[in-house]
């Protein structure tokens, strides 16, 4: 099973090269964000399979929790500025 | 190229890789801080390259088939010897806990000067501050 | 129990699949959303609870406890996910983002 | 220490370290650095620096990102390079 | 008590900090009383465990009762005591001289002030005493992390001056830490006696070479050595007028003496003068500093600016002399390190205080100000003339034991460019003092008379006392090497060549 | 300027190559760096401080006196960017807007113009207005109370598990910077003045420096905490561990109110007026 | 008599109801997350929710009909399985969508704006949520007024709203 949860995370590591390519060239900020919220959750599953692999999941836990519940005060505030500072392009 | 030569490489390049990364991403760092005109960007760049040197010394401390620093079975562990082969390097992660305090702190403290910098000069472009500010002491002269 | 919860973690891989080729595919921030949005969140809670299942396997208190925080994970996904979609939605909207139409 | 996942992740981390310095929108460069920081973080639960893993979660997510949006909000979003 | 004055030293500023923090939140006449016992306390310390050094030899402090390679550990020989006592000394005098000045430019965050400032005297009195090389990186970051706030609240262009420092000093202690990471992958240690225990052992000469070198350059943009100054005369000269006399006579000698840490008790002096070719390059690129540092201080028509650029020379005379590698060059680079932080201090606090009544520091505004405030320009004199190198005063020794060493060592480059930039330094000064005596006022220029008076007696007492000590450890300069300096001074040297 | 720097940095990359081939491989147990004090910690750190988390153990008890500077380190970032940024003296600003709370009716009111009461019935609003948003007020509202207890928890349980006191505090810092941004920066300062951060985080690092003061009070060494043992009435090794819990506490402490500190001066660029 | 009036004004001024409440769930998260159940932990679990409920009851339970809560919660978790059957339906109509090649012709994306009839804040949330995470549509705002402004991906899903969800939760908080 341990050799599962590697490919697994290959498979997921190599997903992320989509989010990323969004993150990356995504044309508005809002697109970055979304490649970055979704590498979020991709992280967030990574980090509970590391700790299959490693097999000591009650200590990988703790970092997915703060991760997934962390990550979304980052998104709040990337899109609490576009309510406040219009303008999606530049400025 | 033969096969014991690839395997050879092979286990050169897996014994090595990190640093190599670790150079990629210090070069970056360094790069964003010396070339970019931007001062966020070079508040970055300096994440950066404190990054790449955490990363460093976590490198150091890895072990292959070695498990994290947490001792299993809590409070039992008296009655079977530990094997310091079975655990990452403790120490690294210890300094690199406080280098990442450190880069925090750097980081608050930069961006304030850098919030402060654009009350004054309406800018974040570096030549555009020094300009205003060779435009400011001629004025004075 | 292994294979309910290999099954429940290759479901979870194609929606992450899914949610990343979306996020390339779809035209507009708007549409981009949904996949983001609901196919992460659907992969995240098929992989975790697969995962709980296989720490279950073998079976403890601490094994229940561990299961259970996996668990609240997604929980705290199914709060702050939508959340999170919704406030980028509001943000375009208020940024002045006009959505993607056929026409 | 899962050495191919480690290697993959690197490379992501390089590229989003050298796509947060080039790109000229400042806070699609906070929100890079914020995906940036994420990767690290992964790098080192796989190296099995769970402390430091955590910290940078926590960090990285939690509070260095708005420190950069909330800089980037009392200043300026455009940048020449 | 006595086993434990090590500890007390760095503790008691510190809890003062955080006394003054609050202090400033409730009640802000208090933070003043508590940063000076703060610092009283450390200072009285200090002197009692140099007591203690002189008698018997380097102390161990044991932290958290773990022996040395495990836990981390204080080591306090003849230099560091010195060291200890000379950074609280003069954070102390700039305090009392600056408790107006203070009052007014940092009304409302007073405590913000005291505090920040009582945490870099303890980071940088952390970095003298520790025996351990990550923590010196730790303490190197506390210091510089408050020098740039202290930095960073000056007017005009002091932010972005500031904000250059964040960058080249974060860059520095990064290296530093690099370094301190490589010595680390090849021995395993942190502990420096360890270090120096395990050193010769190791097999891969190579990666220390690098190590060395990547210590030695982030050090050198620390402390603003030539080619990587380009930080330090905006910082200095912008800063506003307490933190300036904080910080230029402190930072910069501090990291010059952790330098002296590095090579003499970590890497070894056998290791470093013999097997690295680095010597004479350093040497040189001291002996450009010089020169260039004199000719850019002679460009400037601002006193702080000048005194900055006068820093610069300063610190490449210290670390050409600590290179020569002979006993009279590390004796005058240590003895200069001391002296230099005083005759530092007191320029600039004259400085600071022609500043505070003047309102500028060009020189075209300096006309007439020894009639108006003779006692400040009195103890400028006196500094100005230890700068020079005149003989009653602490400078003339130092740079006699650096020219000594350099004829010694057959360097005749370097000493012929201390002669110069003495030289050039008589010829700084002797304008400044030209101008502020001879010069009558000329309403033309400025429109009306000045208004400007003496300095307050808070400021004026610490600055003639000063003046005094600079002239006592002139007159004691070899009391002071045979207490401090010989015990350090490694005996077995390249000697001339 | 760019081709020089790129030049630069090139060399110091091929001097990093350089090194690299002589580093040890990696991940090799037997590598100095994994050897001389590494090896002790981890036979002896349970023994002696009775924390499984080895990293706790060594970052709080064997070289404690470094995590105590790292404290200072983030106190000093805190007071800083309260030095730096604060503003007391502001120009009056042009003119306040209240908004009547039932009907959401905006009032502008020029400056000397008559101000309603901050009472039920009118709330003082920023200037760049966000309208009240309902989903993500109320999500915050539910995350704050569990994302705090979580911050407790990882902070009082870095003995069996990773975290600790910086972790925590982070993450409870993390907390009330989301009330922030979800509502908006006054009520965030009325709930948690400026003035309790600044209190808290000296108070925390005084619990750390006075934990170990009062260790040399009771006769042993800076930071030792097993001269705790008396006081506690439990033998060495665990006084120890008690030891490293206060110490993580006071860390907590300071660290969540710092955070929260810089974000307040950052966010509103020292004037306290308007957040993110 | 007077004495027990005040104590009970008091009572509600302080909100003591709702702290025991936040108090109870907090433990029951701590004990989970936690996973130690010597005594030492037990009391660190007792300070640190006696800490949360102090500082943040206002949040978890603004204003509760305390006698209604049982019955509130029960149904809110038989709402769950339903909810999640809708999402897994969602979900497979979107990974349809996501894979089909002539995907643009596919959608037809559309902002509906509709008038709720739910009460209350909690109800709002749970609503506004669940049409994030269902077929075809993302909640842009929810006005003061009950207004909802939602993004359809395409027509179907634009043209189920506001549906039997609505009715669900509005059974929910009966």
């Amino acid at each position: 099973m341990e050799n599962a949860f590697i490919y697994t995370g290959i498979f997921l590591c190599v997903l992320m090269l989509l989010p990323l390519y969004r993150a990356v060239f995504g044309p508005t900020v809002l697109d970055r964000l979304i490649g970055a919220n979704a590498i979020g959750s991709k992280t967030t599953a990574l980090l509970i399979m590391i700790g299959l692999i490693y097999q000591r999941v009650d200590m990988f836990v703790d970092i997915a929790l703060a991760y997934a519940t962390l990550n979304f005060i980052a998104v709040l505030a990337t899109s609490r500025y576009f309510q406040k500072r219009k303008g999606l392009y530049k400025e | 190229m033969d096969a014991p030569v690839l395997a050879d490489m092979l286990d050169f390049v897996i014994a090595k890789y990190n640093y190599w990364g670790i150079a990629a991403l210090m070069m970056i760092g360094l790069y964003a801080m010396i070339a970019k005109n931007n001062l966020v960007k070079k508040i970055i760049g300096m994440n950066i390259f404190q990054t790449a040197i955490i990363l460093f010394f976590i490198s150091i401390a890895t072990k292959w088939d070695a498990t994290i620093p947490i001792i299993i079975h809590g409070h039992g562990a008296h009655a079977h010897s530990i094997h310091a082969a079975d655990y990452m390097n403790p120490l690294p992660h210890v300094l690199m806990l406080t280098a990442i305090v450190v880069s925090v702190a750097t980081l608050g403290v930069a961006l304030a000067l850098a919030v402060g910098i654009f009350q004054r000069y309406e800018t974040l472009e570096e030549d555009n501050i020094l300009e205003q500010l060779k435009a400011d002491e001629s004025n004075l002269r | 129990m292994g294979v309910i919860s290999f099954v429940l973690l290759l479901g979870g891989l194609v929606f992450y699949a899914g949610g990343s080729v979306g996020i390339i595919r779809f035209p507009d921030v708007y549409s981009r959303l949904h996949p983001a949005g609901k196919l992460d969140t659907m992969g995240l809670f098929m992989t975790m609870s697969g995962m709980a299942l296989y720490v279950l396997s073998d079976w403890s208190i601490s094994a229940l406890l561990t299961a259970l925080k996996i668990m609240l994970i997604v929980v705290f996904i199914f709060i702050t996910s939508p959340t999170a979609t919704h406030a980028m939605a509001d943000a375009g909207m208020r940024a002045g983002l006009v959505h993607w139409s056929r026409k | 220490m899962i050495w191919q996942l480690d290697v993959i992740i690197l490379t992501l981390v390089i590229i989003c370290g050298l796509a947060a310095i080039s790109i000229r929108d400042l806070l699609g460069a906070a929100v890079l650095f914020s995906a940036y920081s994420f990767m690290m973080c992964l790098l080192w639960a796989i190296m099995g620096a769970v402390d430091v893993a955590f910290t940078e979660a926590s960090v990285g997510a939690g509070v260095s990102t708005v420190f950069f949006v909330a800089a980037v909000f009392r200043t300026t979003r455009s940048s020449k390079d | 008590m006595t086993d434990q004055l090590p500890a007390l030293i760095i503790i008691s500023p510190l809890l003062a900090a955080l006394l003054a923090n609050i202090a400033g939140w409730i009640q802000k006449r208090l933070c003043f009383p508590a940063a000076v016992a703060g610092l009283l306390a450390s200072f009285l310390c200090a002197a009692f465990l140099m007591r203690r050094v002189i008698a018997g030899g380097p102390v161990v402090y044991r932290l958290a009762g773990w022996n040395p390679p495990w836990g981390i550990s204080y080591y306090i020989d003849n230099l560091s005591g010195a060291v200890l006592i000379l950074v609280s000394l003069v954070a102390l005098i700039n305090m009392l001289a600056n408790r107006e000045v203070a009052l007014t430019m940092f009304e409302n965050r007073l405590g913000a002030f005291y505090s920040l400032y009582l945490l870099f005297v303890t980071g940088l009195m952390g970095i003298v005493i520790t025996g351990d090389a990550f923590n010196l990186y730790v303490l190197l970051e506390i210091a510089s992390l408050t020098g740039y706030a202290l930095i960073g609240m000056g007017g005009g262009r002091a932010r972005i001056s500031s904000l250059h420092y964040v960058f080249m000093g974060t860059i520095g202690a990064s290296l530093y830490l690099f370094g301190t990471g490589y010595l680390y992958m090849v021995t395993g240690s942190l502990n420096m006696a360890d270090l120096a225990a395990l050193l010769p052992q190791v097999e891969k000469v190579s990666l220390i070479e690098i190590s060395f070198i990547l210590c030695l350059v982030g050090l050198f943009i620390k402390m603003a050595f030539f080619p990587l100054h380009a930080w330090l005369p905006n910082a200095y000269s912008h800063a506003p007028g307490p933190s300036a006399s904080l910080i230029a006579p402190l930072t910069t000698k501090v990291m010059i003496y952790v330098m002296i840490r590095v090579v003499l008790s970590v890497y070894r002096p056998e290791f470093v003068f013999k097997a690295l070719p680095i010597r004479d390059l350093i040497i040189w690129i001291a002996v450009a500093a010089i020169l260039a540092g004199s000719v850019m201080a002679f460009k400037q028509r601002r006193l702080k600016r000048m005194l900055s650029y006068i820093i610069v020379v300063e610190v490449a005379y210290m670390v050409g002399g600590f290179w020569l590698g002979n006993a009279a060059g590390m004796t005058g680079a240590m003895l200069h390190l001391l002296n230099d932080a005083m005759m530092t201090l007191c320029l600039f606090l004259a400085a600071g205080s022609i500043v505070s009544r003047v309102m500028s520091d060009e020189f075209s505004y300096l006309q007439g100000v020894f009639q108006k405030m003779p006692f400040t320009m009195v103890a400028f004199v006196a500094g100005a003339l230890s700068v020079i190198g005149v003989p009653p005063t602490c400078g003339f020794f130092s740079k006699w034991y650096l020219i000594s060493g350099g004829i010694a060592a057959g360097q005749y480059g370097f000493a012929a460019a201390l002669i110069i930039s003495s030289l050039i330094n008589a010829l700084l000064f002797f304008r400044v003092i030209e101008i502020g005596y001879f010069e009558p006022f000329d309403m033309h220029s400025h429109g009306a008379e000045p208004v400007f008076e003496e300095a307050s007696a808070g400021m004026v007492v610490p600055l003639v006392a000063t003046a005094g000590l600079i002239l006592a450890m002139g007159f004691y300069a070899n009391t002071l090497v045979a207490w401090f300096i010989e015990p350090i001074v490694p005996v077995v040297l390249a000697g001339g060549g | 300027m760019k081709r020089f720097a790129f030049i630069g940095v090139l060399l110091f990359g091929a001097v990093l190559l350089y090194s690299s081939f002589s580093f040890p491989p990696l991940g090799d147990p037997h590598a100095p760096a994994n050897r001389h004090v590494s090896d002790d910690y981890i036979r002896d750190g349970m023994k002696e401080t009775a924390v499984p988390n080895l990293v706790t153990a060594v970052l709080a008890d064997y070289r404690g006196y470094d995590t105590m500077f790292e404290a200072t380190v983030i106190l000093a970032a805190g007071i800083a960017c309260f030095f730096l940024l604060r503003r007391y003296r502001r120009k009056p600003a042009q003119h306040r807007l209240y908004r009547h709370i039932d009907t959401g009716v905006i009032l502008i009111i020029e400056q000397g113009g008559k101000e309603p009461v901050d009472s039920k019935e009118f709330e003082r609003i920023d200037y760049h207005w966000v309208p009240f948003d309902l989903v993500v007020n109320k999500a915050a509202g539910l995350m704050v109370p569990f994302l705090q207890l979580f911050a407790l928890y990882v902070i009082f349980h870095g003995h069996h598990s990773p975290g600790g006191g910086f972790q925590g505090g982070v993450i409870f810092g993390a907390t009330v910077i989301l009330l922030a941004i979800s509502r908006d920066l006054r009520s965030t300062t009325r709930l948690f003045p400026e003035r309790t951060s600044a209190f808290l985080s000296s108070a925390g690092l005084f619990i750390y420096a006075g934990t170990g003061f009062a260790c040399l009070l009771l006769g042993s060494n800076l930071l030792d905490y097993s001269a705790l043992a008396r006081l506690l009435a439990v033998d060495p090794v665990m006084a120890r561990s008690h030891g490293i819990l206060l110490v993580e506490i006071g860390v907590g402490m300071a660290v969540s109110a710092i955070m929260i500190w810089i974000y307040y001066n950052l966010a509103s660029a020292g004037r306290y007026d308007e957040g993110l | 008599m007077i004495g027990l009036a005040k104590s009970a004004e008091w009572l509600r001024e302080a909100r003591i109801g709702a702290k025991l409440m936040t108090f109870g769930v907090c433990y029951a998260t701590w004990i989970v997350l936690s996973g130690r159940f010597d005594a030492f932990h037990l009391m660190l679990g007792v300070v640190s929710s006696a800490i949360v409920s102090m500082t943040s009851s206002e949040l978890l339970f603004p204003d509760v009909k305390y006698a209604n809560l049982p019955r509130m919660v029960l149904r809110f978790f038989l709402y769950i399985p339903w909810l999640l059957y809708q999402v897994f339906l969602a979900n497979l109509h979107l990974l349809y969508l996501t894979f089909h090649p002539r995907m643009k012709e596919q959608i037809d994306p559309q902002i509906v704006t509709f008038q709720s009839r739910l009460e209350g804040d909690m109800a709002l949330l749970i609503f506004a949520n669940s049409i994030t995470l269902t077929p075809g549509t993302v909640t842009i705002y929810v006005s003061v007024l009950k207004k909802f402004t939602v993004h359809a991906i395409d027509d179907p899903s634009a043209r189920a709203l506001p549906g039997r969800m609505e009715e669900k939760i509005e059974h929910i908080f009966a």
